[in-house]
């Protein structure tokens, strides 16, 4: 049974993670704006194992567990300092939470 | 038409998939009816008793209810999520049984185990992978249907599961950790013996008896499928209905086998790491239990046929007559030897299974409802500790050995 | 040999002194002042005194006696070791330099006695004393610069230790700067010496001239350059001309220090550095000749200066300079010995004359003009008669020891040019006249004081003792060059022999009387010109100041324009002035500071700190606060990033 | 067209519908949701990858608990539809070209450099599927350092999390 070529898998993760910038970009909301960070960091994933596979080493998947372990951390920061952000600015619209300047 | 012989897999697939939503969709229209049964015997009242004998029509004609109620949608709901919610719920309920092996692998079809649809190499990861994403029903439930107390259930619902999954997940790790695999048929086949030898029990070389590790995962595997005492989500007393108040109909209904879905997959994932899965609780040397099925089956006709004779009368009798036959023939169709040898697995883990969800039912009947904080308090500050030390406990005993040999 | 192998413990003494006084002294009573000051002095005079007694031991291929402590410098070739050398001019300049400043420290107890920061004082002298030693000991040209250098710095802060009065402190700041112009030959000079010979040790580089052949070692034009450049400095440092001009004002300090730094052992350490490389100056003639000529020239016209003066001690300030002046030219002639001694025993009388007219001015209360002194022989006879005894030393009446010196250098003088001999001759004459004046106008005749408001009195113990023991020297302290009398080589010079002797052409034995019996060499020496022109001046000094006080006022009206000239010093201070300082103000005033500093120096400073206020008030609006954008700014980084590793790529590829 | 090609092009059509809808939806919720489709099907293309561990700890962790956080913070904050404010003008007029700069230039460079040169090895297929144990062994032996410390990170998160949502009285 033929398989699919890695750079299929590659390609794919460069798009994921494109699509994850834009979003990054693109995005006012906080939460969505965090979802849009673990949505690169999963492209990332995505070309690890890729290339654990390629290369047949254990090292891209360990790598991969890691990065899961960290973004499950970040997100529980990440979302109580969003909680505590709305408490005191009743607002999730990043453009509007700009106090910190000049 | 190669492309399906080329992957014969997915014909043999096809077909274990359709068996088994078929007997499911059976046993959770009926569970309803066991459950009702049960409590009602509890509290010394009938329950169902008129659809059909001993209201075992009563189900149909639950499902025809719910099937011709109108479909109500509240306002300013979203209609996609509100919609995917109860689809989810099931979809991932009904999905984690796809892991469940009913009975030894050597039992095959085309070169396929019949009795396990995926039998998968990490099933038990898999397992616990459905049911985390089981929340996504419940929360977003709650939440798609705008209004307030469904998504305080929804919030309280999902805030729950995160919570208990934990110690679910803890104390199911201390029977990896004695069996050091993820594989249920291996699970299973290292518990081979009498029912000394299942994980519950066990305290042979090196491994650590699991009592508590069921007690925490049966605590929590309760929490986790929202049922009584912790049934809060759907709290009538404080929040009508929880994440379901504003479903009708058959989204309701799909809610509902979901419930009891979960519950099957719990107790069915409880009998595979602590009571040994399809093995049988006795020595193998016993061979004439072998015949126990069969034998159980037509003591059930038996008893039915006298049912039928002495106390049914009108339309029951009819339904009473073809249940009787039914159950003689099976019963007679077992004592076929291939048929004796497929039928020994899924007898003894569905008898396993029936009774962990009769605990189940037992317990809804006997315990009160917990409070929103005493609930959370003895999830974080009980189950998780416990389950953390019988852990730990495990680890320690496993490695004693090793240590000793070592110093 | 616990001294000599442990030559630092001089220096430490003095410079432990120092620190301890000037560190907490403020809160020491003067007592511990006192004994913390003089006993560090007094301790580095007895281990220099114990050294004298070892080096006395010592076989004459022992020395110059060396001790190497530790490397100070190095970079490349150039590599400066702390190391200390011994031998007979050291002894020399260490015994007198040790005992000179223990007696002034001791006088200074009591001439300081009711000033301020009196352990400032000590502190001053001690650390003095400790720069005096460094130079006195140093083996290499660079550490002997620290002391020379370090003895200005102390000079310049006892020269201003009135702070308060303008006249002091700038008078303190013309004494550094002055000294500066000739420490800046010094350098170039030193910088030369080791370009030309690859070390600034003693040692080595004498070696090198002494193992060639004469002008086969080095060509002689560098080493008169060297010479010249290094006699700069000497210039500099023992006020000849044309640098002369600190000296007098330097007598603003307090008057221990003008006869300990100003007249006994800081001014003369350029005639000890000349000394100390009389081989390289002995290779160079003309350098030599230059020496002479203005040591000649110094003596002669710091005398005449001297004629005038008023102030007592302006007067001995110019009669330092032009003895220093004698002392050059005794070197100039080659006569090292003879200079060195006439250094030893102008440090005696010179300091004994500063220490007396110190001592008068206590009487009088701090007034120094002469003509309001007079009579004051029979109220201050101590005083009196050290300064009497001071004054015969210095003017060369025989038996004294400004004779004995004096008249070998003079006799070495001539023996090399005539109008060198003449010049010094007329200057002995002039001194003799201008010190008997000095005396006359001071202790003779009326007083021209009111008795009513200064009240007269004898100093105390701590002052006079010193001048006791200095004046029994000045006394004495000649006859060890009694055997040049009768035509034989004295002691003194035997004793330095060695250290001129080994590089230098060995010194023609005693001058042109040579053959005369040794009777009529005495009766030379006794008859000779210095003797006659001394008791002259004398005599002249006598006729003016005693039997007829009104002659020098008509002398003075008759020739009116040279006298003017001489009392305002030949107006040198006022043509420096005017050629040099104020140019120097101007273009510092109207290039270096308004231009330099403040458009260029200043503008770039400010350039530079406008420059980062105005690109940051600019460059803070990206800071716009808003998230987005800085989302979009690392997703630009990105895109650099990327596009350059794609470019890489490719280049790999 | 073989099994793998077809669960693969599904899977990689998920996740791009995923990751569009993430960035259009104005419903958080729906971004959310998005988010996960984009990860399970992440996921299935791990098994196919053999890495059947990974595949299930993806969803485990980040559909079933990680995005569940989300869903659950924006139920709690009741986050409403996004609103398209356009105060930073380099954002609006920037960010979105840029974005698709990046992701076109990665693509293409992705595509040129392995197309070329595919790895022998047998990708994709599930037939030879990491074992969990080996994973374990690297994970305890090699980078057992790496792993405590990432434990103490997450230990050190839950304690931030706390201090910072809790209701300062």
């Amino acid at each position: 049974m033929s398989t699919v070529p890695i750079s299929y898998y590659l390609v794919l993760s460069a798009i994921l993670f494109g699509l994850g910038i834009v979003a990054f970009v693109f995005k006012r909301n906080i939460i969505t704006i965090f979802m849009a960070i673990e949505l690169m960091l999963n492209a990332v994933n995505l070309a690890f194992v890729a290339f654990a596979r390629a290369h047949n080493q254990l090292d891209g998947l360990v790598f991969v567990f890691f990065v899961i372990v960290v973004a499950a951390a970040e997100a529980a920061v990440g979302l109580a300092i969003v909680i505590t952000v709305y408490q005191n600015r009743q607002t999730l619209n990043i453009e509007r939470i700009n106090l910190l300047k000049f | 038409m190669d492309f399906i012989t080329q992957h014969p897999v997915l014909v043999v697939s096809l077909a274990k998939i359709v068996a088994l939503m078929f007997l499911l969709m059976t046993t959770l229209a009926y569970l309803s009816w066991f459950e009702r049964k049960v409590i009602a015997h509890i509290q010394s009242r009938w329950g169902p008793y008129y659809v059909g004998a001993h209201g075992l029509l009563q189900p149909l004609a639950d499902g025809v209810k719910f099937l011709f109620k109108e479909d109500l949608t509240p306002p300013g709901a979203d209609r996609f999520v509100y919609i995917l919610a109860p689809v989810l719920a099931l979809t991932l309920a009904l999905t984690t049984l796809a892991l469940i092996p009913f009975g030894p692998p050597s039992v095959q079809w085309l070169g396929e185990s019949t009795l396990i649809v995926a039998n998968s190499s990490i099933g038990l990861m898999f397992v616990f992978a459905i049911t985390s994403m089981g929340v996504y029903g419940v929360a977003l439930a709650g939440w798609s249907s705008n209004s307030k107390y469904p998504l305080l259930g929804g919030l309280r619902s999902s805030a729950q599961m995160i919570s208990y999954e934990v110690s679910l997940t803890l104390a199911v790790v201390g029977v990896v950790l004695l069996s050091g695999t993820l594989n249920f048929n291996e699970m299973i086949a290292r518990q081979s013996g009498a029912f000394w030898h299942w994980n519950i029990f066990y305290a042979g070389h090196g491994s650590f008896p699991q009592i508590i590790g069921f007690l925490c995962y049966f605590m929590s595997a309760v929490a986790e499928t929202n049922r009584a005492p912790f049934d809060l989500p759907e709290g009538e007393t404080e929040l009508v209905g929880g994440f379901h108040t504003e479903y009708s109909s058959f989204k309701f209904a799909m809610f509902f086998m979901a419930e009891y879905a979960n519950m099957i997959t719990v107790s069915c994932l409880a009998t595979i790491l602590f009571f040994g899965g399809w093995l049988s609780p006795f020595p193998e040397s016993w061979t004439f239990l072998r015949y126990l099925p069969p034998a159980g089956l037509l003591a059930l006709a038996v008893y039915l046929a006298y049912d039928t004779v002495v106390l049914a009368r009108g339309i029951a009798r009819i339904q009473l007559i073809v249940v009787t036959t039914g159950a003689l023939v099976v019963g007679l169709a077992c004592l076929h030897p291939v048929a004796l040898a497929v039928i020994q697995g899924p007898f003894w883990f569905l008898l396993k299974v029936g009774l962990i969800m009769f605990f189940y039912v037992w317990t809804r009947a006997t315990l009160p409802r917990l409070r929103y904080d005493q609930l959370m308090s003895f999830g974080w500050k009980f189950l998780l500790p416990v389950s953390l030390a019988n852990l730990v406990i495990t680890a320690l005993v496993k490695v004693w050995p090793l240590l000793v040999n070592h110093g | 040999m616990f001294i000599l192998d442990h030559l630092w413990i001089i220096l430490a003494l003095p410079l432990l002194g120092a620190a301890i006084n000037g560190l907490c002294g403020k809160k020491f009573s003067k007592t511990i002042v006192n004994s913390i000051g003089i006993g560090s002095v007094a301790l580095a005079f007895v281990s220099v005194a114990e050294g004298v007694r070892e080096f006395s031991q010592l076989s004459a291929d022992q020395i110059p006696w060396m001790k190497s402590y530790f490397t100070w410098i190095t970079a490349g070739q150039f590599k400066v070791d702390f190391a200390l050398q011994v031998d007979q001019l050291t002894i020399v300049m260490l015994g007198v330099v040790t005992f000179v400043s223990l007696l002034v420290h001791i006088y200074s107890t009591g001439y300081m006695a009711h000033e301020e920061g009196y352990y400032r004082f000590f502190s001053y002298l001690n650390l003095f004393v400790f720069f005096m030693l460094t130079l006195v000991l140093a083996a290499n040209v660079v550490l002997m610069f620290v002391g020379w250098e370090g003895v200005g710095l102390c000079s310049y802060l006892l020269i201003g230790f009135w702070f308060l009065k303008q006249s002091a402190i700038s008078a303190g700041k013309k004494a550094f700067i002055t000294t500066r112009i000739g420490d800046f030959g010094f350098t170039i000079g030193i910088l030369l010496l080791f370009w030309t010979f690859r070390s600034v040790d003693f040692g080595t580089i004498f070696k090198q001239l002494v193992s060639a052949p004469p002008d086969a070692a080095v060509p002689t034009g560098v080493l008169t350059t060297i010479c010249l450049l290094l006699f700069t400095g000497a210039i500099g440092k023992s006020a000849q001309l044309p640098l002369y001009v600190w000296l007098p004002d330097a007598m603003e300090g307090p008057t221990p220090v003008s006869a300990l730094i100003h007249a006994a052992t800081m001014v003369t350490a350029g005639v000890y550095m000349v000394a100390r490389m009389n081989p390289l100056f002995s290779r160079a003639p003309v350098a030599l000749f230059v020496v002479a000529v203005v040591g000649a020239l110094t003596a002669f016209f710091a005398a005449t200066i001297g004629l005038v003066q008023t102030d007592i001690k302006k007067v001995l300030a110019y009669s330092t300079v032009s003895q220093l002046g004698y002392m050059f030219l005794g070197l100039g002639v080659k006569a090292y010995a003879s200079g060195v001694f006439h250094l030893m025993t102008h440090a005696f009388f010179k300091g004994l004359l500063f220490l007396a007219a110190g001592s008068v001015i206590h009487a009088m209360g701090g007034d120094q003009e002469m003509p309001h002194m007079g009579g004051l022989r029979s109220k201050i006879p101590i005083t009196f008669w050290t300064m009497f005894i001071a004054t015969f030393a210095i003017a060369g009446i025989p038996g004294f020891a400004g004779f004995f010196s004096k008249d070998e250098i003079l006799d070495a003088a001539r023996s090399v040019d005539i109008w060198l001999w003449l010049l010094g001759l007329i200057g002995a004459g002039l001194t003799s006249f201008y010190m008997f004046r000095l005396i006359f106008l001071t202790f003779f005749g009326k007083p021209r004081y009111d008795e009513h408001q200064v009240h007269v009195h004898e100093s105390p113990r701590s002052m006079t003792v010193p001048l006791i023991i200095l004046a029994i020297l000045s006394t004495v302290g000649g006859w060890v060059a009694a055997p040049h009398l009768v035509g034989g080589t004295d002691y003194f010079e035997k004793f330095l022999h060695p250290v001129f002797a080994i590089y230098a052409p060995p010194i023609a034995e005693g001058p042109a009387e040579a053959f005369e019996s040794p009777g009529m060499t005495l009766l030379h020496a006794l008859a000779g010109w210095p003797v006659l022109i001394a008791l002259a001046g004398l005599l002249v000094a006598w006729w003016f100041y005693i039997k007829s006080p009104q002659t020098p006022k008509k002398l003075a009206d008759s020739l009116r324009a040279p006298y003017t000239l001489v009392l305002h010093k030949y107006y040198v201070d006022e043509i420096y002035n005017a050629a040099i300082v104020q140019p120097l103000l101007w273009i510092s005033t109207n290039v270096l500071w308004h231009v330099v500093d403040e458009s260029v120096i200043d503008g770039t400073v400010n350039g530079v700190a406008r420059l980062a206020r105005e690109s940051g008030s600019e460059l803070r609006e990206i800071q716009s606060g808003n998230a987005r954008s800085y989302a979009t700014w690392v997703v630009i980084g990105a895109v650099g990033v990327t596009v350059l590793m794609i470019g890489l790529w490719g280049m790999v590829r | 067209m073989s099994l793998p090609f077809i669960v693969f092009f599904l899977c990689a059509f998920l996740a791009v519908v995923g990751a569009l809808t993430l960035i259009l939806a104005r419903e958080p919720i729906h971004s959310a949701l998005a988010l996960v489709l984009v990860m399970v099907s992440l996921a299935v293309l791990y098994l196919l990858l053999g890495a059947e561990f990974i595949a299930a700890v993806q969803i485990i962790v980040y559909a079933g608990a990680i995005m569940v956080l989300f869903v659950f913070v924006i139920m709690l904050l009741n986050a409403g539809v996004e609103e398209r404010t356009d105060y930073s003008k380099l954002a609006r007029y920037a960010g979105l070209p840029l974005g698709m700069f990046l992701l076109l230039a990665l693509a293409h460079w992705m595509w040129n450099s392995f197309i070329g040169k595919q790895i022998a090895n047998g990708v994709g297929g599930s037939n030879a599927s990491v074992s969990t144990r080996e994973l374990s062994a690297q994970l305890f032996q090699k980078y057992l350092f790496p792993f405590e410390a990432t434990s103490i990170l997450i230990l050190i998160a839950i304690l931030g999390a706390l201090v910072l949502a809790k209701k300062d009285e």
